[in-house]
């Protein structure tokens, strides 16, 4: 079993592998915005400080047969399927280490053995896409399920409206998840729509939905696992509304003025990391030393993968005129 | 085992549509009223009969989600086959296939192929106005990752369509509408690769190049003016067959491309400009292209009659630009229109 | 005032003749399959035969400084707005008495006198447009309502849903009817969406909602005067889900085999021309005799319509170039 | 009055949107965060505090909806300026650019105007990656109806925003994304038609016509290679100027367009081959594009550095077509890639 399997099974099998893997990606996006400053990385990323839960929660839940198809926000994603830290940064800093060689960058990871299609940069556009993974699995007797997750934002784009019709009158095998961290860049949830129970949006569709706390691994858990079964059984397609909340900007150059005092303060309380370790204390499953060392640990193991990825070599010239075309005989392997 | 027989363009796309389903059952079909109603334009004729409600899907109207599907499905192992009734309805849709489906590979570096077909009818002649009557290959043309191919008759519909569904990456087939009735014989044993023009007349004066429904009216036009033009089926717009089309150039020194499309920057601005660069020195008179003038697609018969090239006026160029050396006016030039 | 206000002014005020409209209409329409016979029309035509309540309902509630964006079903709207019977039929017919000329054809119908934008032949197209419209009434503090006509099919498609949240969230002076005929092209409502009560998706945007019976002129002209009070008092847009049936096939070549036995019948039954005659008769505003003589006169008038369009002349290659570039200084007359 | 002053690129669209805000009453902006975030690129500063939230408006994330709103308002008498953050996302709205906005005056037997603009950042260089560096003028060159244009500084970016809200039609202005920050002198006074092309260097020996972001890389090519080539930023897409690139290569003799656009097929093809079809017998070498392969757009900064013509490979070709008279290779026919 590779390594990138392994670390899937960890976080579908036990709670503490979970906890530590929110830990790494809390640890990886916060190195992420220095390395900025270095210049090791260019163009712009989307954190999910903040959305650990709503990752490792869905990891947990899917087989890597499954399919998710992700966005632009998707370090987290990438990180709790199983993609090794080194694959996402090094591609996030454009580097052949990375999973897709140094010419994807920060919004398209892909790891297609873990079931993570490349992310996309377009606001609703992996939504129809999760659905047709799905009329795959449909199609072929297969019992995979496809999961597309988006943001709050996304829900106002086209393509969720006919994705999400589409996806019930054929009774596809697909799993919605709006991540709805109240804010579409800069813009605040209510100023872009009036509906803020995103997950009633459903109801157009006759299609299941319902909210999930966003914050705790185990709520997050519980939903997918619900979707998932009816999924999996021939049931159809969910919509979930994952209640979270963006802890850092937009993007890199975003410092999140726009957020009304003490909102960011009053979901902090509510971090999923506190949560989950509240959990795991109470229950005697960690203790405050094992945590701290978790940490301090991960902390030393982040900075090595920056180091690796430092390291690495630049894609070459060639690099560019590659995977543009199948070569005759080699598809879909 | 090679079968001849006549049939219409509509009918050699449903006989390529099933035998590529007989041949892989991974092939499927969706698109608005493909199944129940066979196609608006009975392209998918006993397809819902005899491979079932699982591999041929009536949509709902939603070209961005089921156009989406495919690309989704595609990478999944399915080869499904999209239908987009008239090609204005892409603009409601582009982004899958521009933005996703052409650049999938590229972004899993190298382990996802997109098998997908887009069809989509096209071009004017059939009363349908300015929104459903364009040629609109510039939308999807200049996008490395995605193929793009246009069959002018019974037999190019035919061999395109298995070799797009053949192939592992998305390609967009355009279908003249205007051809779905006219009849021809279709080998079913017969291939043409994507990528490969079609040679469709020999000749040593000129060498027009043409796509779709203009292919029958520059082999009218050819006969008409009595020249010995080489006449090419371009059949692939991207990626075009540099290779014949410049061998053919070399040889007779000149070229015309016959195209429905604007003037002012068609599939055929992109030829003229290859070979005139690669050529130059070889070329005996001015390369150009005949085009629609740039104006929307009028619904008038009378006007619709005169909006694309017509033989008269292809014949009238391809002799005065043999005699001349130069491009002659395009017949609003001379009617002192625009 | 011109013949075509007159019009206009007549199904404002008028109940028979909204009657006498949805006569004209009825007639208009069957006179167009006669026509495709012979060679007279090309291209393709939608008929709104059995819909007549609703365009005339509709035009019956606006005024001329109003503005509806309709759909290539487009004729029966035309007609109830005030548009003369040449020049919708002269436009069919690729004439130079056409209301566009003879360049825009049965799809694109359009006299801004009467409010009426060029109807879209691109499903779902008009409605963000008309959401503009009812922008530009808006942020000119005009009291303008726009009203976009589509059908139900169109409901599914993305700019449904976006130009609905648009409308919302700005508070727009636009109704949305949909016309749900129950089929969208040869595919009946139940095979593309599971959601058969459409208006219900105003709830996905907190709009205000209703279904009207689209058979009914009387109930037509209620819901839409519910919903114009409120656009034009700033109270924002609403959709209206109109219940109406298509009784010929939906486009020229399409016999309808596809429609379940008896429904046809059924709805038949609720023709909206005998449902409005009833209601004439029994409040004595109308009698036997006059109705016959209604029709009879109105079969007359169009055929005399059909001949003066025949006779129109063709355009002009001049034609095919003018009206694509606006000439300096002659912006929106 | 004239006033110069120096500013960056992205403050001259800023200046221009307001000026014309102020001169003009119906002229309003509506996108993804351009109000209250005062645009995602800072190209609409100070707007909303002066010009209030009836006229700048943020939009929720659908562009097919604000696009068509466009449509509509412009009807009815304002003069919408909408933004589409990344000219890719397009692809979910062209619909209503292409075929609606585009067609209502011939639609409407010329009743009605459509003066909206329609602003997208495009183009690479920033390390945005595949789906969101773009350059795709092709989605709406060929559309009779809809002006495109494309500034190359400050001052064009200033003079043609102005031009394009003013014009009574639909004009897309695309915006190199990665001039934004650039800075130069812009002369408020001064006037950029729309259909008008900038001669930016006179010259003799070749005609160098640009666009864009391509404009500065070949200017610095001139000068590198020490050639007397005349520049041509042609600033307007479509309609382009015709009368000014064809009298600039009457007199040169000698075509080059230098585009980020892939190899086969951007914009420049029509340059070359409407210039080619008419002055054929003048050319003294072939008239060719300098262009990016045909890939999409690579994220690696080595790679996205050399994907777009650079001033060194830009020189090398114009000395070496000027000396031999045909196309010289690309780099990466050079480099035996591809
Ligand atoms: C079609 C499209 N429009 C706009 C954008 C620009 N954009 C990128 S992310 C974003 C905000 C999306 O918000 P949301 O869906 O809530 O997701 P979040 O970023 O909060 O995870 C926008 C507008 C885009 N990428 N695609
Ligand atoms: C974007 C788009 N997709 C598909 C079509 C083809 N088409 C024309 S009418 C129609 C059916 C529309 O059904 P509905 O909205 O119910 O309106 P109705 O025709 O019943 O009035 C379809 C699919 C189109 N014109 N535009
Ligand atoms: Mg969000
Ligand atoms: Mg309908």
């Amino acid at each position: 079993m590779s390594i990138q399997l392994k670390r899937r099974e960890a976080v579908q099998n036990d709670e503490v592998a979970r906890y530590e893997r929110m830990i790494e990606i809390r640890e990886f996006e916060e190195q992420i915005n220095g390395l900025f400053a270095t210049g090791a990385i260019r163009g712009t990323t989307h954190l999910c400080l903040g959305q650990e839960a709503l990752a490792v929660g869905l990891a947990a839940e899917l087989r890597p047969s499954d399919i998710v198809m992700a966005t632009y926000r998707g370090h987290g994603i990438a990180l709790a399927l199983g993609l090794s830290p080194e694959s996402v940064l090094g591609e996030i800093m454009g580097k052949t280490i990375g999973c897709c060689g140094g010419v994807g960058g920060s919004m398209h990871l892909c790891d297609m053995d873990l079931g993570l299609l490349p992310t996309s940069a377009i606001v609703g556009g992996g939504i129809p896409i999760a659905a047709g993974a799905a009329l795959a699995f449909q199609t072929q007797g297969k019992d995979g399920v496809a999961v597309s997750v988006f943001g709050d934002g996304a829900s106002n784009i086209g393509a969720f409206h006919e994705g999400l019709n589409l996806a019930a009158i054929w009774n596809l095998p697909v799993i919605f998840i709006c991540d709805n961290n109240i804010y579409g860049e800069y813009s605040r949830i209510n100023t872009t729509t009036p509906l803020l129970d995103l997950h009633e949006r459903a109801e157009s569709y006759k299609m299941p939905h319902f909210a999930i706390d966003g914050m705790d691994v185990k709520a997050v858990q519980k939903g997918v696992a619900e979707a998932v079964n009816r999924a999996r059984s021939g049931g159809g397609p969910t919509l979930i509304e994952a209640k979270t909340y963006r802890f850092a900007g937009h993007s890199r150059a975003d410092q999140a003025l726009y957020r009304p005092e003490g909102e960011l303060e009053m979901w902090q309380k509510r971090d999923p990391i506190k949560v989950t370790e509240e959990d795991l204390l109470s229950r005697g499953l960690l203790t405050a030393d094992r945590i701290a060392q978790i940490k301090s640990d991960m902390s030393t193991t982040i900075e090595g993968v920056v180091a690796t990825c430092q390291a690495s070599g630049e894609p070459t010239l060639a690099s560019m005129f590659q995977n543009i075309w199948t070569p005759k005989g080699a598809i879909n392997k | 085992m090679s079968t001849s027989s006549v049939m219409r363009f509509r009918q050699a796309i449903v006989a390529a549509l099933a035998d590529e389903m007989r041949a892989d059952s991974s092939v499927m079909l969706f698109g608005e009223d493909v199944a129940e109603a066979e196609g608006p334009f009975k392209t998918s004729e006993g397809l819902l009969k005899e491979f079932g409600p699982l591999r041929v899907r009536d949509t709902p109207i939603s070209e961005m989600a089921f156009t989406g599907a495919a690309v989704g499905a595609a990478i999944m192992g399915m080869k499904p086959v999209v239908e987009i009734m008239f090609m204005e309805f892409l603009g409601v849709a582009l982004d899958q296939l521009v933005t996703e489906a052409a650049k999938m590979r590229y972004l899993s570096n190298g382990v996802i192929s997109v098998p997908m077909v887009v069809r989509a009818s096209c071009g004017s002649g059939l009363g349908f106005g300015s929104q459903h009557s364009q040629t609109l290959e510039n939308w999807v043309a200049a996008t490395p990752g995605l193929k793009v191919v246009c069959p002018s008759d019974a037999q190019a519909a035919y061999s395109l369509m298995r070799a797009a569904i053949q192939d592992s990456d998305p390609v967009m087939v355009l279908e003249p509408r205007i051809l779905y009735a006219e009849r021809g014989t279709v080998d079913t044993s017969h291939r043409i690769e994507i990528g490969k023009a079609r040679v469709l007349r020999v000749g040593s004066e000129v060498t027009v190049v043409s796509l779709g429904q203009m292919v029958n009216v520059s082999r009218a036009a050819i006969e008409l003016a009595g020249v010995d033009a080489e006449l090419i089926d371009l059949a692939t717009v991207v990626p075009w067959d540099r290779e014949t089309v410049l061998e053919s150039v070399k040889k007779t020194g000149r070229l015309i491309v016959v195209e429905e499309a604007p003037q002012s920057g068609g599939w055929g601005s992109e030829i003229v400009a290859s070979v005139t660069s690669n050529l130059f020195g070889t070329l005996k008179g001015a390369p150009f292209r005949i085009t629609t003038p740039d104006v929307p697609v009028p619904y008038s018969g009378v006007l619709e009659a005169k909006f694309v090239p017509t033989v008269e006026d292809v014949a009238r160029q391809l002799k005065e630009s043999i005699a001349s050396g130069t491009t002659p006016k395009s017949w609003w030039e001379l009617e002192g229109l625009k």
